[in-house]
């Protein structure tokens, strides 16, 4: 199907989000969408699958003016979106999630179903087990379940937002390998990411947005600076890591057991040094985030030990640990993170104002102003957290963290950032390490974690490997460690 | 529709009010009744002397005692359903101590108000400890633990502190002079009681307003994982918000038996503690408008006996009259938004 | 206490729990969708009025149930559209429509306090009520009786093996999701409540036309939240709710049975234990079921998540704003 | 009530602790109050009903009197025994104004103020016959009592009716008295408050389900005759007593073995007569059934209506139990009778005396349930 968007507008209160919007996607194409954060490619893609309506503007399919009021709309159209975040219901099983939204009928033939599942599964090489619980899945298998699924509705434009982020090379390669044979099939496959070298990989065409707007359309092979250029309208360049690595011993952990409702980890150990960046590599749900938060004084280790700077923290108190000098940066900003509702200034009341009764707002405002102006976040301090845009949000949170620190947790720092806020943040993170704080960091994407740590610990299905070199380790090893090979 | 022009403003204040009367004038007269007969009723049974004046004001001070610590839960987004329950705990207390101790005014009143309080934080105590380590709905916590607390209460009117002559459901024997919270002249007002539910609405608005408590609670009633994370210990500032509420409440329960009825009956509470919820809702969570949403609630209970007795109006119809206001403000809260939204 | 005396009260029991078994059931579909209707005690009260004085006027029962589930499910309808077209808080409009409604039952229904009116005939079931034990507890009730356990079996039918009752679930535990699959969540969210609110209206007028026959001030106060609570205890499962009923009603019927039993206990404390038992039980399947279950033999794995399991519906009082 | 001519009119007011229309207690004072309208020339009453602090919270006694003085009553009736507490304390502030309290006796104690009159009826009687119509009637040998909270009043009324019972049992069926079970539970207060109280209608039911087949209310309201009839309805071969009012058989005739009331009319008439005549004083009446008719109208305080239940041989022993009661054959509190402890009550052969009687400390023996 050949896909035309036609001069789509779109606004959320004053944000224009598109402006005047036109793309042409061939039939039978892997089409690329490119742009830095907050470009608008999501909100151009919900528009096509109906998730979203348009101010003005219109998309024709084939030809004929198409009229999408509900994603159900866009389905029977045959247009079908995979979302950024998995869009299942985590609390159901594989295969009623599968189902859900298939059928119009009344019973649910689970036989049916069923052998329509593993029909498609076999098809594409997916291995799910029916009864699973969508909640217990990786993240790259709801994303293939959710593939899955679209194929099975018989859609015949399948919209990818930023699938990779969360999944592994051989699933990555998998998910290539299947969208590859789609487009063979003659669907129409719109891919949308900041990786330049997955479009690379994959698409034949790529549409840069920038603030909205569409800057340019490239052909295969593409140009890379190129493509960076329209993308952020400047060249960005990553300053090589260089390691603040001292030899005083900052950080031990010995056999650090964990556990929660659904895993129990193996013992992990670790020794790092003041200033040393250690990445946490692993897919989703391999047990780095219980790790993250034992070290962090969130969760209680099951046994084992943890001492920073000579201080044995074990199972203290959550508070004992921030006062040692540990934080914790979440992934999900405004879950665990950031307060919706609450001003920036208030922020920096509750987070660094520890004594007095009542609130001392003028201080409050004269640090804030002062940490938002170097962060450079672009909002005011009486500004609502729920008011900055993602990447903001997050320059709030390291703006609020304290000066000093011993230990700096995050869990995948630069999750949604471009490539530009990416850079930025990073250079902010080493240069805390210039003051001999350590940083453990969880990250799925391999590029990161092997351009901005000293050494890597790896996660798999709850096993952790001794820590190595990161630059000793090539991506190809690195993928298979997190496969579960060799660990 | 422009929501910002001061009239608009004006009539969507207005509205609940002029819904609730209208709906209500409708029922009235469904039933054959002359509504305007009814609320002149109402407004004169509530204000015709100043010993109904001082009657409603007596009344307003339980609920605002309630409201005022119900405001605390709510700014750590707790459902308080058992301020009955701490204003009972309140009233028990302060009728154990005025029991178990012989003093003079000058002394026994401040260990009353102690009592008041101290009955009512415990009471908070309980439900936060079930909230936070029991995982229990403080709903339902709240709401089992009041009827628990009724249920003591008539225990220990039938049994330990029944009163000489036996024992009635008219609760204690009347408490000693003692223990009377000093009057207004020949009214049933007291200064005192007044003057702490005044105190209390003042240090709940200032607390809200200006501390870091206040800031604390708002940040875990609005996320209680990020503020967890930012080094709030949780747990505890929900126990000490219901620790707190249950405190004003409690004293509020204690007025009730000092202030009030001079001895301890078995609903003690008089429903005061279900009413702040409504109390607060209607007032928009602001400290600043609680008296003045007190007044409209305790002016239509001090008026409604007269209604009936004129008219043989059932008492629930002031209950209607108190619940529907609050209905429709966040019914008009709610159309104001929706055409605020469209309006951008 | 001999068989007879067993059997008797359990037939008590479960007649007198009908009513709770509709409003769970109903508040149970309610949430499933993720609408919180905590409206249930001041709804039960309006029903059982409304229904009670429809049925003494008209003479027809029929009407009288009729009118309470209209009552029950404009009532609930109230809750859910405020929540969804106007941005209410869904509790903060369902406890303000729980105290309204008692004053509103009882203003109105002035006219037919303590009438004797008409009441559900009983009927034993040919057959089934023959058998022993059960057949005198559970097949010699009234119709109402059999359409509890009709409407327990349906429902678990409906949410676990159409698949209407999939998108059921899936709205209230994800409604974006669902919405992504073409379900109309808001929509259907009023649709349940609605459905799930004409249950609470049944059930009040179970009460006034069936259990406690007539009416009078109050006349079923505190049960909207034993309903509420129940739904939680049973886990937003219909087998578990209607379990969740009929032990409640059993811990009822213990209050009055046991106190000539033991006279040396103060009888207040009958009088209040079925609401501090409501805690306990709230405070029993508070457990992290997982934890648990690691913890135990794994024989006992089954056991433990059928207890202790509460499938909390994910998207439950959330508000969901459709694009 | 409403409106009214002015001039010598005389207006009273009363207090009433349930519904006006619960068909039970209070609606029986109601009924009294418009008999004394009806009955006195240029005599109005206003009332105010549900005054309990369940249904009316923050309303106090004292409140509700200004009202209704402000209303032009002259006279105060309170009629409920939680009523006596606060009663006290308004006749204390208004000492120029006639109180009447209803089943309370602090005018015998002296506690009230001066212008504090107790009235109350001999209830015990109607219970007994109450109690006699259950022995005759019941299968079982089971009679459940549906009481309202524990005090002296309803330990008396519960044990009056416990030994009508075993005396008709004994005399009438020719049984023994150990073989009658007398079953009372306690509901907790006059009526039904919703997590205060036990269910009256669960109280009722489990009764039934414990054997008994015959239910006498001691509470306030109906519960107990509906519940019978209920079960009735379901082919069961039970029956009730009501209370209170004399036209609470009505509610299910089928089940109603008949109903002990009170007649309060003509007290009121006699009790407004003497504040009218500026002889009002502070008595204790504990007034007897007009023997001569306990049904009459205009001059019993208590009397017991027959009900459709009852066959005709049935009636013609009440009536002869009846006869009995009056002219002092039998006789209700007479040794030996022992306490539910075991104690001795009164020895044997001798007559209880009346504070004997009115404070009645505890169940008597032969009768179970709890005694306070
Ligand atoms: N529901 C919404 N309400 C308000 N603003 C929104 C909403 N959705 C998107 N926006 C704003 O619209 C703009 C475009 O957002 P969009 O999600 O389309 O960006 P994107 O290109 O997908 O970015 P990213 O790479 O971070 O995913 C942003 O400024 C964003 O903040
Ligand atoms: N609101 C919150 N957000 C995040 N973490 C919290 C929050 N409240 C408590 N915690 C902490 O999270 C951890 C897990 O909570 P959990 O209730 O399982 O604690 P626990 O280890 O079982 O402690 P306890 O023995 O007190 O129950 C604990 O360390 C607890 O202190
Ligand atoms: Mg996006
Ligand atoms: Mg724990």
């Amino acid at each position: 199907m050949k896909i035309e968007i036609q001069g789509i507008n779109k606004s959320f209160g004053a944000v224009q989000a598109n402006a005047d919007v036109s793309v042409t996607v061939a039939s039978g194409t892997i089409h690329g969408l490119l742009g830095e954060n907050g470009a608008g490619k999501t909100t151009l893609m919900r528009i096509l699958s109906g998730y979203l309506q348009a101010d003005s503007g219109e998309i024709r399919v084939d030809g004929g003016r198409l009229e999408l009021h509900s994603p159900a709309d866009a389905i029977g159209q045959g247009i079908g979106m995979l979302h950024q975040d998995p869009l299942d219901v985590p609390a159901l099983s594989v295969l009623d999630n599968f189902a859900l939204g298939l059928h119009r009928g009344f019973w649910q033939r689970r036989g049916r179903i069923q052998r329509t599942f593993f029909n498609l599964c076999r098809r594409f090489g997916v291995q799910l087990q029916p009864e699973d619980r969508v909640g217990n899945l990786t993240v790259g298998e709801r994303q293939q379940l959710e593939l899955v699924r679209l194929l099975a509705l018989g859609v015949r434009v399948v919209i990818l937002d930023e699938p990779t982020t969360g999944i592994s090379e051989p699933q990555k390669r998998l998910l290539f390998e299947t969208l590859h044979r789609l487009a063979e099939e003659g669907l129409t496959v719109i891919f949308v990411s900041h990786k330049l070298e997955d479009v690379e990989m994959l698409c034949s065409v790529a549409t840069v947005l920038r603030a909205g707007q569409v800057v340019g359309e490239l052909r295969a092979p593409f140009d890379r600076e190129r493509l960076v250029e329209m993308m952020f309208g400047r060249a960005v360049v990553a300053p090589p890591f260089a390691s603040r690595c001292t030899t005083r011993e900052a950080l031990d952990i010995q056999s650090l057991v964990v556990e929660s409702s659904r895993m129990r980890m193996a013992p992990a150990s670790l020794k790092a040094c003041a200033g040393e960046v250690i990445g946490l590599a692993g897919l989703e749900g391999s047990g780095q985030r219980l790790f993250m938060e034992a070290c962090a004084g969130i969760r209680k280790a099951q046994s084992g030990h943890l001492v920073i700077d000579g201080v044995d923290l074990t199972n203290g108190r959550y508070r004992d640990y921030l006062d040692q000098g540990v934080a914790y940066v979440p992934a999900s900003r405004l879950e665990e993170g950031l307060v919706r509702g609450l001003s920036v200034r208030e922020h920096f009341v509750l987070a660094r104002q520890r004594a007095g009764f009542l609130v001392d707002w003028e201080a409050a405002e004269q640090v804030a102003s002062a940490r938002i102006a170097e962060y450079s976040v672009v909002g005011t301090t009486g500004s609502r957290v729920e008011e900055l845009s993602g990447g903001n949000q997050q320059r709030a949170l390291l703006s609020l963290l304290p000066d000093s620190l011993k230990l700096l947790i995050l869990d995948h720092p630069t999750r949604g950032l471009d490539l530009g806020s990416g850079i930025w943040v990073w250079q902010q993170l080493h240069e805390r390490c210039l003051q001999g704080t350590v940083i453990l960091f969880a990250s799925t994407d391999l590029d990161e974690l092997v351009d901005n740590s000293d050494r890597l610990l790896v996660f798999s299905g709850g096993k952790v490997s001794q820590p190595v070199a990161s630059a000793e380790m090539s991506r190809e090893e690195l993928g298979f460690m997190i496969g579960g090979v060799n660990l | 529709m422009n929501t910002r022009s001061a009239w608009t403003r004006l009539a969507l204040g207005v509205a609940p009010f002029a819904l609730t009367l209208a709906t209500t004038a409708a029922i009235l007269m469904a039933m054959g009744e002359n509504p305007l007969e009814a609320y002149a009723n109402l407004i004169g049974g509530g204000f015709e002397s100043w010993a109904k004046v001082a009657d409603v004001a007596i009344s307003m001070v339980p609920l605002m005692l309630a409201s005022a610590g119900m405001l605390i839960t709510f700014a750590a987004g707790l459902w308080n359903i058992g301020v009955e329950g701490q204003m009972v705990a309140g009233a028990l207390l302060t009728t154990w101590v005025v029991q178990a101790i012989e003093a003079p005014s000058a002394v026994m009143l401040p260990l009353t108000i102690l009592a008041g309080l101290a009955g009512g934080a415990l009471w908070g105590v309980l439900i936060g400890l079930l909230r936070t380590y029991g995982r229990v709905n403080e709903i339902f916590a709240g709401l089992g633990l009041n009827y628990v607390g009724f249920a003591l209460t008539n225990y220990l009117i039938f049994g330990p502190w029944k009163p000489p002559g036996g024992a009635t459901m008219s609760g204690t024997e009347p408490f000693p002079r003692s223990a009377w919270m000093p009057l207004i002249g020949s009214t049933r007002a007291s200064w005192l009681a007044l003057l702490l539910a005044v105190v209390a609405i003042l240090i709940v608005y200032v607390i809200l307003r200006d501390t870091r408590w206040g800031l604390t609670l708002k940040a875990i009633g609005l996320n209680a994982t990020a503020a967890y994370r930012m080094g709030v210990d949780t747990r505890r500032h929900v126990i000490f918000a219901l620790m707190a509420c249950g405190a004003l409440a409690g004293l509020g329960g204690s007025l009730q038996t000092t202030a009030i009825y001079h001895r301890l009956i078995p609903q003690i509470t008089g429903g005061n503690g279900y009413l702040a919820q409504l109390v607060v809702l209607l007032s928009g969570l602001r400290a600043q408008w609680v008296p003045l949403v007190v007044l409209y609630f305790s002016a239509v209970q001090v008026g409604s006996p007269r209604l009936e007795l004129r008219m043989l109006l059932d008492s629930s119809l002031g209950g209607v009259l108190q619940g529907a206001v609050v209905l429709f403000f966040l019914l008009v809260n709610g159309f104001r938004q929706r055409v605020g939204l469209r309006d951008r | 206490m001999d068989s007879a005396i067993i059997i008797e009260t359990v037939r008590s029991v479960v007649a007198s729990s009908t009513p709770l078994v509709f409003a769970g059931i109903g508040e149970l579909l309610t949430e499933r969708s993720g609408i919180t209707n905590l409206s249930l005690d001041g709804s039960i009260l309006l029903a059982a009025m409304a229904g009670f004085a429809m049925a003494y006027v008209s003479g027809s029962l029929l009407l009288g149930f009729a009118l309470a589930m209209l009552v029950g499910a404009l009532i609930a309808l109230v809750v859910a559209a405020s929540s969804i077209y106007l941005y209410q808080d869904q509790v903060a409009v369902g406890l303000v429509l729980t105290l309204l409604m008692a004053d509103v039952s009882s203003f109105v229904g002035l006219r037919y306090v303590r009438l004797p009116g008409p009441s559900v005939p009983s009927l034993s079931i040919p057959g089934l009520s023959a058998l022993p034990w059960v057949g005198t507890a559970l097949f010699s009730q009234n119709l109402l009786v059999y359409l509890s356990y009709l409407l327990v079996l349906g429902v678990w039918i409906w949410l676990y093996r159409t698949q209407p009752g999939l998108r059921l679930r899936s709205i209230g535990e994800r409604p974006e999701a669902a919405f992504a699959r073409g379900i109309p969540v808001n929509r259907m969210r009023m649709v349940y409540t609605g459905i799930g609110g004409a249950l609470v209206g049944l059930a009040g007028a179970s009460y006034s036309l069936c259990v406690k026959l007539g009416w009078s001030h109050n006349h079923t106060a505190g049960m909207g939240w034993i309903a509420l609570a129940i739904v939680i205890f049973g886990g937003w499962h219909p087998f578990r709710v209607a379990l969740g009923a009929y032990l409640f009603g059993a811990l009822k019927s213990l209050g009055s049975l046991m106190q000539p039993v033991y006279p040396s206990v103060p009888t207040q404390v009958f009088q209040a234990a079925p609401f501090a038992l409501m805690i306990v039980a709230l405070l029993l399947v508070a457990g992290d079921a997982a934890a648990i279950e690691r913890r135990l033999p794994a024989r006992l794995a089954p056991l433990v998540r059928a207890v202790f399991q509460h499938g909390t519906p994910a998207g439950l009082g959330r508000r969901f704003e459709q694009g | 009530a409403k409106g009214g001519g002015a001039g010598e009119e005389f207006v009273f007011g009363v207090v009433l602790v349930g519904p006006y229309n619960d068909h039970g207690y209070s609606e029986a004072h109601f009924k009294a109050a418009e008999y004394a309208q009806e009955n006195m020339d240029n005599v109005r009453f206003v009332y105010l009903d549900k005054m309990n602090s369940a249904d009316r919270p923050n309303t106090t006694m004292e409140q509700v009197v200004d009202d209704m003085i402000n209303e032009g009553a002259q006279m105060i009736l309170t009629t409920s025994d939680d009523f006596a507490a606060d009663t006290d304390v308004v006749a204390a502030k208004y000492p120029d104004i006639p109180f009447v309290h209803f089943t309370g006796d602090h005018a015998k104690t002296a506690e009230a103020p001066e212008n504090v009159a107790n009235y109350m009826a001999q209830m015990e009687y109607g219970k007994a016959i109450a109690g006699c119509a259950a022995a005759l009637k019941t299968q079982t040998n089971t009679i459940g009592y549906v009481g309202p909270l524990t005090n002296d009043e309803t330990r008396r009324l519960a044990s009056s009716a416990y030994l009508g019972a075993s005396y008709c049992y004994e005399k009438y069926r020719g049984g023994d008295a150990d073989d009658l079970r007398f079953i009372v539970t306690w509901i907790g207060f006059w009526f039904n408050i919703p997590g205060v109280t036990l269910d009256p209608t669960d109280v009722s039911n489990d009764l039934i389900n414990s054997g008994a087949d015959v239910l006498i209310s001691g509470i306030d309201t109906t519960e107990a005759i509906v519940v019978a009839g209920q079960r009735f309805d379901r082919g069961e071969n039970v029956w009730a007593i009501p209370y209170d009012y004399e036209k609470a058989c009505e509610v299910k005739p089928e089940v109603c073995l008949g109903t002990p009331y009170f007649n309060w009319g003509p007290s009121y008439v006699r009790l407004i007569e003497r504040a009218m005549n500026g002889e009002h004083a502070q008595t204790f009446e504990w007034e007897a059934p007009g023997w001569s008719n306990i049904n009459d109208p205009d001059n019993s305080p208590v009397g017991f209506v027959q009900g459709d239940a009852l066959s005709d041989d049935e009636k013609a022993l009440l009536d002869e139990y009846i006869a009995a009661l009056a002219s002092g054959d039998a006789k209700l509190f007479v040794g030996p009778l022992n306490l539910q402890d075991g104690t001795e009550y009164l020895a044997d052969g001798v007559d209880a005396t009346p504070d004997q009687i009115w404070y009645l400390p505890q169940l008597l023996e032969g009768m179970e349930g709890a005694s306070s």
